[in-house]
């Protein structure tokens, strides 16, 4: 399996372990990740509520170049950068809007590009075929956490189902793992606020974190930097409003396959959370 | 090919058929041989030379009778028969299909579902001279079409070669036959011309199978069948028709899906 | 040559006023073919239509030109007045002066050559008309009602009442419908049961009704007047000719845990089944996909239960043709289940209930007898929380209309909770109170000021289970937005009300046409609500879109009445706006070839084969024929057909094709 | 510029009888005014409109057509509409394949509701068609024969 | 007649001074890989290397379509515009083959059979022919079977014989051809007393004309006509390209209250061509088309018109889209 690889910028700072479990189940999975060259931010959390050339111009640029350089399905692990990149690909099916942008950008773009995230890319790779490569099964009872931007909004995305999405649970089914059932899969942990309100972070990442660990799970997996940063970063703010102060850690799904397929906890990156990791 | 010339005699001669639509050699190209007797049989070619689409002649009442007749059929005739079986032209007790597969091998089919299972294995492509003109039109501005088509118009002296070449012009009487209105001038003039070519497109959207018959009927080399070709692929995934695989029902202009283009209305 | 007679009118000023008239009328009577031409002030009055009917004769007129108004305003007048002349009516054409030309343009010299211009396009065209002759059908004097619920129900009586015979058909056992399952009904709380049984009852007494339960439309072939139903009566495996309806069979079955349909899931029933106490038929059904016998080969307990003998396990389907003259579609709707709505836990949560299951628990012939019980553990709520607008009014849950019946039937069941759970707490999480109706206002306002419902006007986010409550998170928008949680003991959605199961495969079948909800589609909007653009096909009641029980059974009556107005008829007149294959002397017979792609074109299926053979009966070809029964004159296999062999009458390709080339002659 | 030079382009409206027709005369009832330039000719649904008669009208010396009938879902005729809607996709592909302007065919949907979508309709239509120019280049060879005599261009 | 000789700058100048005299000129022209006659201003316009033309010279005095005469109405009366004979300009052919100037004879006798076609011989009257002899020929060519040769001067006011210097031997067989020479008088010289057939191509007959006519007299009801023209699709590409097929349609072409009659080109293998109003079609079936195209030929032309209807150029063979082969056939009847 060949595929281009938009890491983003998260993924080369703050989540690195991210970037670094992608990059090691890749290789073990055989996954050929092409990154895309020349690439640039893709403009979330800020440019779209700025302005909107500049929001459509930033992902477009990414995906003119992917383009240019022949690729035809890339996966971005980041959430927030899969939705801008998505997000923009609707909004550029409006020939005006996508003649504005190719001028400012000066190059031409034409869409045709698939943008998948890092669960999509593991379901077409075959839960099958990830099954076949597990050698030490994830035998955690886990809470699949998704966040806002992995799912919504879903008339763009279309991507599982919005309320109560599944793909993720299932992975973690097929490398050995058992998933709770919980209210608190799509809340909102507070990413937006996440320098500004720190307060407020911690009040909605604790009710999802609290939810979790009440129904017994061992770890929370998530698929979204801004998420496991939150999470995971903010645990002594979080653990001051909630009843139950709370150690279970926040890691990537990618992390969790990769233990799976037995790649080495450092590796993975495990090593870099607040949280520790004893998994 | 002796296989074939050996079964068609055999099948004329136990009365099988009463009539084998095949190829022999011609002047410089083979050509449509209609064998009534073994004796013709014998003359029976049937190579990658054989470009005729013998199944313009399967609607021809006067030539097939009313008795079962076979046809030895390169897979674009194969294509252009299964659209005439949908069009109700053909029907299976009348027919029966020789061919030599890639392999050399001597097929016959009677069933349609037969003749579909078969040319689902072939792929349309361009060839290398509808490449090249194709993308000659394509390069040029909507003005430099226009001219180009005119200049190619001035030629057509109506000889509709074109429509007698292609096996799904089987009308009794054509639309430019018709005088009540006069659609379409009779008289050879570029916009008169050009009026029958749009036509003919029109009528075979969703039917043209792409054999390129009329284009090689043409006797003014006329890439006429470029016409029909291009709207066949422009069509084709739009519409989700394969040609040559038509359902069973219908056809591109006679059904409809509710989320149909419409970017173009107003 | 053509003798034609042009008519110009000033309507009054509204066309002299912009338009010079006689300008128009002098230039048309100098056109070829033109006998007469004339202006006047008032062409539909009686002096105006005597003008014409004096010239058709005078002038022994083959064609008549009316330039007025809009043809859809007065074409019916001047072609009566050409009738009366003794002229074909549809020799007479209207250009359309007033509505596309003085009105919509300023006085001047482009005006009025545009005025000329439309006059001579109908001068041309006329030129080209034929003689038509109105088409005549019969008309079968017998209906098909589609659906035994309380639109059907209604239907079938007011029909079967004007002394017609009607056919009515019911897929479930029994007819009833919804409204047998509901308890009370609003704003009135009578109980539903009571006043819909004795109907059911009629319907079966009535000499007029035929009614086959257990049934569904197979096909429906033919046109207004003269349809063909081909009716798939269901394997019921009990002889109803023999069963006396005893129910003992029921009482042994040893299948029992079936969740009931009748109780919304609620309560079991059997596999040999009457779906409730009062069911018209009261004779039982086998269920044959959860029978033991059906399903391994053994038990048939009820067989040897069986006093008279009825069971009959080899029954099979049997399909039965009808003749009706028209159709009532009543085939009602149906509601979303709890599973529609992950926010709402999708279906998972046993004490997330619809608004049907709820009227279940608080029917008397209920699950629970009527008191409001959870089904988790048989407690009773102390919290209730009631989720007004559940998908409906929801664009992205795909449903963006509203069901219109939720407001008032929750508001009457937080009514019925209270008067059964008296300490108990009820919240209405709601968009907004849609109360219009006889009554229905002060309904609701009884269920909040008397009965101390609590309502929140807010949308409910989320519910979830913990540690055995509902936590309802919404949102009260009245109090500045604040979150509201509220851990309750069972939750009501009222749930929308779509399209029944089946409806668009139904829709097909009938060539009727359905909106993007699969509801059926009225043939107008205000004027013709129970018609479809279907000509025979009426509709009754939620089938059409969702309605409460007056409005259905209002609506049931108007299509009993069309479907009477229909049947007072001996035979139908159509404009004869029809399609017609050519036909010509042997040895072409006709231009088609019989491609019969047409016939994929039609939306009336009205094409149809025709041999054509030779006098020893040999077959020469066959071709398109029109039904004209069933054409209603779109026109769209005319621009379809190849060789220009079908062609519609009024709108010829001779016709159109002489207009289209006045119009741009200089 | 002087009124002798502004272009009048020729139009003919191709419309069905129970969406458009009907709308052009709610334009007439409620007064609303547009250009003289677009004359209409009835049919009884879009299904019906052939595609000859648009080539015939380019060759008649049209300068524009508009083409307009029912929106989706509403055709009096169930699907009339959504024959014509596929037709015009599969006649546009052909008549820019030829090199005509395809600029000249406006297609529309206008219910017989929207009457002063049609004055619009036919507003911005004359001055798209005016902004083209006379047709000339279809003009001039629809003529074709006259030429033909006069030069032996054989 | 005269012979003369002309050089290749002679021809040039030659070629120079017809043009410049005002008189339009067609010549094969090398077009769309294919060649055509067209109007030309420069010899190098010219096409050099071919055996045939795809289509006869024909039109130039047979138009494709061609108004007969044009009307007006107006209230009740006719206003008739006539064919005005002066509306042809004078014409030149150059490099015409003998095959298509020997078509010029069969044409006009069918146009004057019983009253003059003043149509036609107004055309003929404004065109002069200057002809090439044939150095090429290929295996469809059939000229000397049918009472043609390379160097025919049937039909030709002026036939040049190309000489390996560019130059050519002129023969100018009628006053129109003299005129032509008059336009540039010097450029002619003397005949160098050449032997013009060791120039021409060698073609053998292949059928005797009188043969065939004998067979062709009593085959009406022959059984070879349907085995001939079983794979004929009966397109009518044959009858465009020949040029002495001369089947025509009357049509009528009217705006409003104007209108034009033209006549244009038909042929006689569409079966629309014979078919009655009533439906009833004497030639119903493609192999009496086929007949009639041959006994046209071969045998009503020459008992009735004195002229046989073929001179053996073989476009019908070369056009044909399933290669019904004129040569083939006609022998073949010949023989047996």
């Amino acid at each position: 399996m060949k595929i281009g690889f938009y890491p983003g910028c998260s993924l080369t700072g703050s989540s690195r372990e991210y970037n670094e479990s992608v990059v090691a189940i890749a290789k073990v999975l055989d996954i050929e990740l092409t990154e895309i060259n020349d690439w640039n931010c893709c403009g979330a959390t800020a440019a779209h509520s700025m302005n909107e050339e500049l929001s459509m111009s930033l992902p477009a640029r990414i995906m003119a170049m992917a383009e240019k350089q022949g690729l035809t399905e890339v996966v971005v692990p980041c959430a927030a950068c899969y939705n801008r990149l998505k997000v923009t690909q609707h909004d550029l099916k409006d020939e005006t809007k996508r003649k504005r942008v190719s001028e400012i950008l000066q190059l031409p773009y034409d869409g045709s590009i698939e943008i998948i995230n890092v669960l999509q890319m593991l379901e077409k790779y075959g839960a099958e075929n990830i099954k076949a490569k597990v050698t030490q099964p994830f035998a955690h009872k886990v809470a699949c956490y998704y966040g806002c931007l992995l799912v919504r909004p879903h008339s763009i995305l279309q991507f599982d189902r919005v309320e109560d999405p599944q793909s993720m649970d299932e992975l973690i089914k097929v490398v050995g793992g058992t998933t709770i059932d919980w209210a608190f899969k799509t809340e909102c942990c507070g990413g937006g606020f996440s320098v500004s309100r720190t307060d407020l972070v911690a009040k909605l990442s604790g009710n999802i974190l609290e939810d979790a660990a009440d129904r017994g799970a061992e770890a929370l997996i998530v698929a979204c930097p801004m998420c496991q940063s939150n999470l995971d970063m903010r645990r002594g703010a979080i653990n001051k409003v909630i009843e139950r102060p709370s150690d279970i850690p926040v890691i990537y799904i990618t992390q969790a396959i990769g233990l799976a397929l037995g790649i080495d906890a450092k590796e993975l990156g495990l090593k870099r959370h607040f949280v520790t990791v004893e998994l | 090919m002796e296989k074939l010339r050996e079964r068609a005699a055999a099948i004329l001669a136990d009365g099988t058929v009463s009539l084998v639509i095949g190829y022999e050699e011609g002047t410089k190209r083979p050509r449509p041989l209609f064998c009534h007797d073994g004796e013709s049989a014998r003359k029976l070619i049937f190579d990658s030379r054989c470009f005729h689409n013998l199944a313009v002649y399967l609607t021809k009442k006067e030539l097939v009778g009313n008795g079962r007749f076979a046809v030895t059929a390169t897979i674009s005739t194969l294509r252009s028969i299964m659209q005439l079986y949908v069009e109700n032209q053909l029907s299976e007790d009348k027919l029966l299909i020789l061919t030599v597969d890639l392999s050399g091998t001597l097929r016959e089919f009677v069933t349609f579902d037969e003749i579909s299972a078969y040319v689902e294995q072939f792929e349309l492509k361009r060839s290398e001279r509808e490449q090249a003109i194709l993308t000659r039109i394509e390069g040029m501005t909507r003005e430099e079409r226009w001219n180009f088509w005119q200049e190619e118009m001035s030629h057509c002296f109506k000889c509709y070669a074109c429509r007698s070449a292609c096996p799904l012009c089987y009308c009794t009487k054509c639309v430019v036959e018709v005088n009540r209105p006069q659609w379409i001038n009779p008289w050879p003039a570029p916009v008169a011309n050009m009026e029958w070519h749009i036509n003919r497109a029109m009528h075979m959207v969703g039917r043209c199978t792409a054999c390129g018959a009329c284009g090689d009927a043409c006797p003014v080399g006329i890439p006429i069948d470029l016409i029909t070709r291009k709207m066949m692929e422009d069509m084709a995934p739009e519409f989700g028709y394969i040609p040559g695989l038509p359902v069973k029902k219908g056809n591109a202009l006679s059904t409809w899906k509710l989320d149909d283009r419409e970017q173009f209305i107003r | 040559m053509s003798k034609i007679g042009v008519f110009i009118c000033h309507c009054g000023e509204n066309i002299s006023a912009t338009v010079d008239v006689e300008r128009v009328a002098r230039e048309i009577g100098g056109m070829e073919g033109v006998a007469h031409a004339i202006d006047y002030k008032y062409m539909c009055s009686d002096p105006g239509q005597t003008f014409i009917k004096e010239a058709v004769k005078k002038y022994d007129l083959d064609g008549v030109v009316v330039g007025a108004c809009s043809p859809r305003m007065h074409e019916p007048t001047f072609r009566r007045a050409c009738a009366e002349a003794g002229l074909n009516p549809y020799l007479c054409e209207m250009a359309n002066l007033r509505e596309h030309c003085s009105w919509v343009h300023e006085k001047g010299e482009e005006t009025t050559e545009k005025a000329i211009d439309l006059v001579k396009m109908l001068v041309e065209k006329v030129k080209k008309n034929n003689p038509l002759e109105s088409i005549k059908v019969p008309v079968t004097k017998r209906a098909l009602v589609i659906g035994g619920g309380i639109a059907g129900i209604q239907a079938s009586l007011d029909i079967a009442n004007t002394g017609h015979k009607v056919i009515l058909i019911e897929r479930d056992p029994s007819i009833g419908g919804h409204m047998s399952q509901l308890s009370e009904t609003f704003p009135t709380l009578d109980c539903s049961q009571c006043i819909l049984t004795p109907r059911m009852v009629e319907v079966a007494q009535h000499p007029n009704i035929k009614l086959y339960t257990y049934a569904e439309l197979e096909s429906l072939e033919g046109f207004i007047g003269n349809f063909t139903a081909k009716i798939r009566l269901k394997a019921k495996s009990v002889n109803y000719s023999t069963c006396t309806g005893c129910g003992a069979c029921i009482q042994k079955c040893p299948v029992k845990k079936i969740p009931s349909e009748f109780n919304a899931g609620l309560g079991t029933r059997t596999a040999i089944y009457v779906p409730f106490p009062q069911a018209v038929p009261n004779k039982p059904v086998i269920d044959r996909v959860n029978c033991n016998y059906y399903k391994r080969g053994a038990c048939k307990i009820c067989e040897k239960t069986c006093q008279v003998g009825s069971i009959e396990w080899d029954k099979e389907d049997e399909i039965i043709s009808e003749e009706v003259g028209a159709v009532v579609l009543a085939t009602g709707f149906d509601v979303k289940g709890t599973d529609f709505f992950p926010e709402y836990g999708y279906g998972k949560y046993k004490d997330v209930l619809t608004g049907l299951q709820f009227e279940r628990l608080a029917s008397a012939s209920g699950p629970t007898f009527g008191e409001i019980r959870r089904p988790s553990d048989g407690a009773i709520p102390k919290k209730i929380v009631f989720i007004a607008c559940a998908g409906s009014r929801d664009p992205a849950k795909g449903i963006p209309y509203c069901s219109k019946i939720c407001c008032m039937y929750t508001a009457k069941h937080a009514m019925l909770y209270q008067h059964k759970v008296h300490d108990g707490e009820s919240t209405v999480f709601y968009m907004d109170i849609r109360a219009g109706g006889k009554n229905y206002e002060e309904f609701v306002r009884r269920a909040i000021e008397e009965d101390t419902v609590n309502y929140v006007r807010g949308r409910v986010a989320r519910v979830y289970e913990k540690n055995g409550k509902l936590i309802v998170k919404g949102v009260d928008t009245l109090l500045g937005g604040e979150q509201v949680e509220i851990e309750a003991d069972m939750v009501v959605l009222a749930t929308a009300g779509v399209a029944n199961c089946g409806s668009e495969q139904l829709a097909q079948k009938l060539h009727v046409s359905y909106d993007p909800y699969h509801f059926f589609a009225e043939a107008h909007p205000k004027l013709k609500p129970v018609e479809t653009n279907t000509a025979g096909i009426f509709l009754a009641g939620a089938c059409q879109a969702p309605k409460d029980i007056p409005e259905t059974v209002g609506m049931a009556s108007g299509a009993a009445v069309k479907v009477a107005a229909l049947f007072s008829n001996n035979e139908l007149v159509r404009e004869p706006i029809i399609a017609v294959v050519n036909r010509l002397a042997p040895p072409l017979y006709s231009t088609c070839v019989g491609c019969f792609m047409c016939e994929t074109a039609c939306p009336y299926n009205a094409i149809e084969h025709e041999e054509i053979k030779a006098r020893d009966g040999s077959l020469i070809r066959t071709i398109a024929r029109v039904n004209s029964g069933l054409c209603q004159g779109c026109g769209t296999c005319v621009a379809f057909c190849r060789s220009k062999s079908i062609d519609i009458q009024g709108y010829t390709n001779e016709q159109v094709y002489a207009e289209v080339m006045s119009l741009l002659n200089d | 510029m002087s009124s002798e030079e502004i272009f009048e382009p020729k139009i003919v409206a191709f419309v069905c009888n129970w969406c458009t027709y009907a709308g052009a005369d709610l334009t007439g009832t409620s007064r609303l005014k547009y250009a003289t330039n677009v004359k209409i000719v009835r049919f009884p649904c879009t299904g019906r409109i052939d595609f000859l008669l648009l080539l015939k009208s380019f060759a008649q010396g049209a300068d524009g057509i508009i083409v307009s009938g029912c929106h989706p879902n509403d055709c009096h005729y169930t699907s009339g509409n959504f024959h014509a809607r596929r037709r015009w996709i599969a006649f546009r592909s052909i008549l820019d394949m030829m090199g005509v302007d395809v600029r000249r065919v406006q297609y529309s949907w206008v219910s017989a509701a929207e009457g002063s979508k049609w004055a619009d309709l036919v507003n911005n239509t004359v001055a798209d068609i005016r902004a083209l120019g006379p047709y000339t280049d279809y003009q001039k060879v629809a003529d074709y024969l006259e030429k033909e005599v006069q030069d032996g261009e054989a | 007649m005269e012979t003369k000789y002309i050089s290749k700058s002679g021809i040039e100048q030659w070629f120079k001074s017809i043009v410049d005299s005002g008189k339009r000129v067609y010549a094969p022209v090398n077009s769309r890989d294919q060649i055509e006659f067209k109007r030309v201003k420069n010899l190098s316009e010219v096409a050099d290397e071919y055996v045939q033309t795809t289509q006869s010279i024909k039109a130039s005095v047979y138009p494709k379509a061609e108004v007969l005469f044009s009307y007006e109405k107006e209230h009740g009366k006719v206003h008739l515009t006539d064919f005005n004979p002066d509306s042809i300009p004078e014409t030149v052919l150059w490099k015409v083959h003998p095959c298509d100037a020997a078509g010029f004879k069969p044409l006009s006798a069918i146009f004057n059979w019983d009253s003059p076609d003043k149509l036609h011989n107004a055309h003929v009257q404004k065109t002069s022919v200057i002809s090439f002899s044939c150095a090429m020929a290929d295996e469809s060519c059939f000229c000397t079977s049918v009472n043609g040769s390379p160097g025919n001067l049937a039909g030709s006011d002026i036939q040049l014989t190309m000489l390996p210097d560019g130059g050519a031997i002129a023969e100018i067989v009628t006053p129109k051809g003299e005129a032509l020479v008059a336009l540039s008088p010097t450029v002619f010289e003397a005949d160098k007393g050449e032997d013009k057939t060791k120039y021409l191509v060698d073609l053998p007959a292949r059928f005797s004309l009188e043969e065939v006519n004998a067979k062709l007299n009593k085959a009406f009801n022959s059984t070879v006509w349907k085995e001939q023209s079983e794979r004929c699709i009966g397109c009518g590409a044959c009858a465009f390209v020949c040029p002495t097929c001369a089947c025509f349609d009357i049509q009528e072409d009217v705006h409003g209250s104007t209108g034009r009659r033209i006549r244009c080109w038909d042929a006689c293998g569409f079966g629309l061509f014979t078919l009655h109003t009533s439906g009833h079609n004497p030639r119903e079936h493609q192999s009496q088309r086929w007949r009639q195209r041959l006994l046209h030929k071969f045998s009503y032309m020459p008992a009735r018109l004195n002229v046989v209807g073929c001179t053996g150029c073989g476009r019908c063979s070369r056009a044909c889209p399933v290669d019904m082969n004129i040569l083939e056939h006609i022998t073949s009847i010949a023989e047996q």
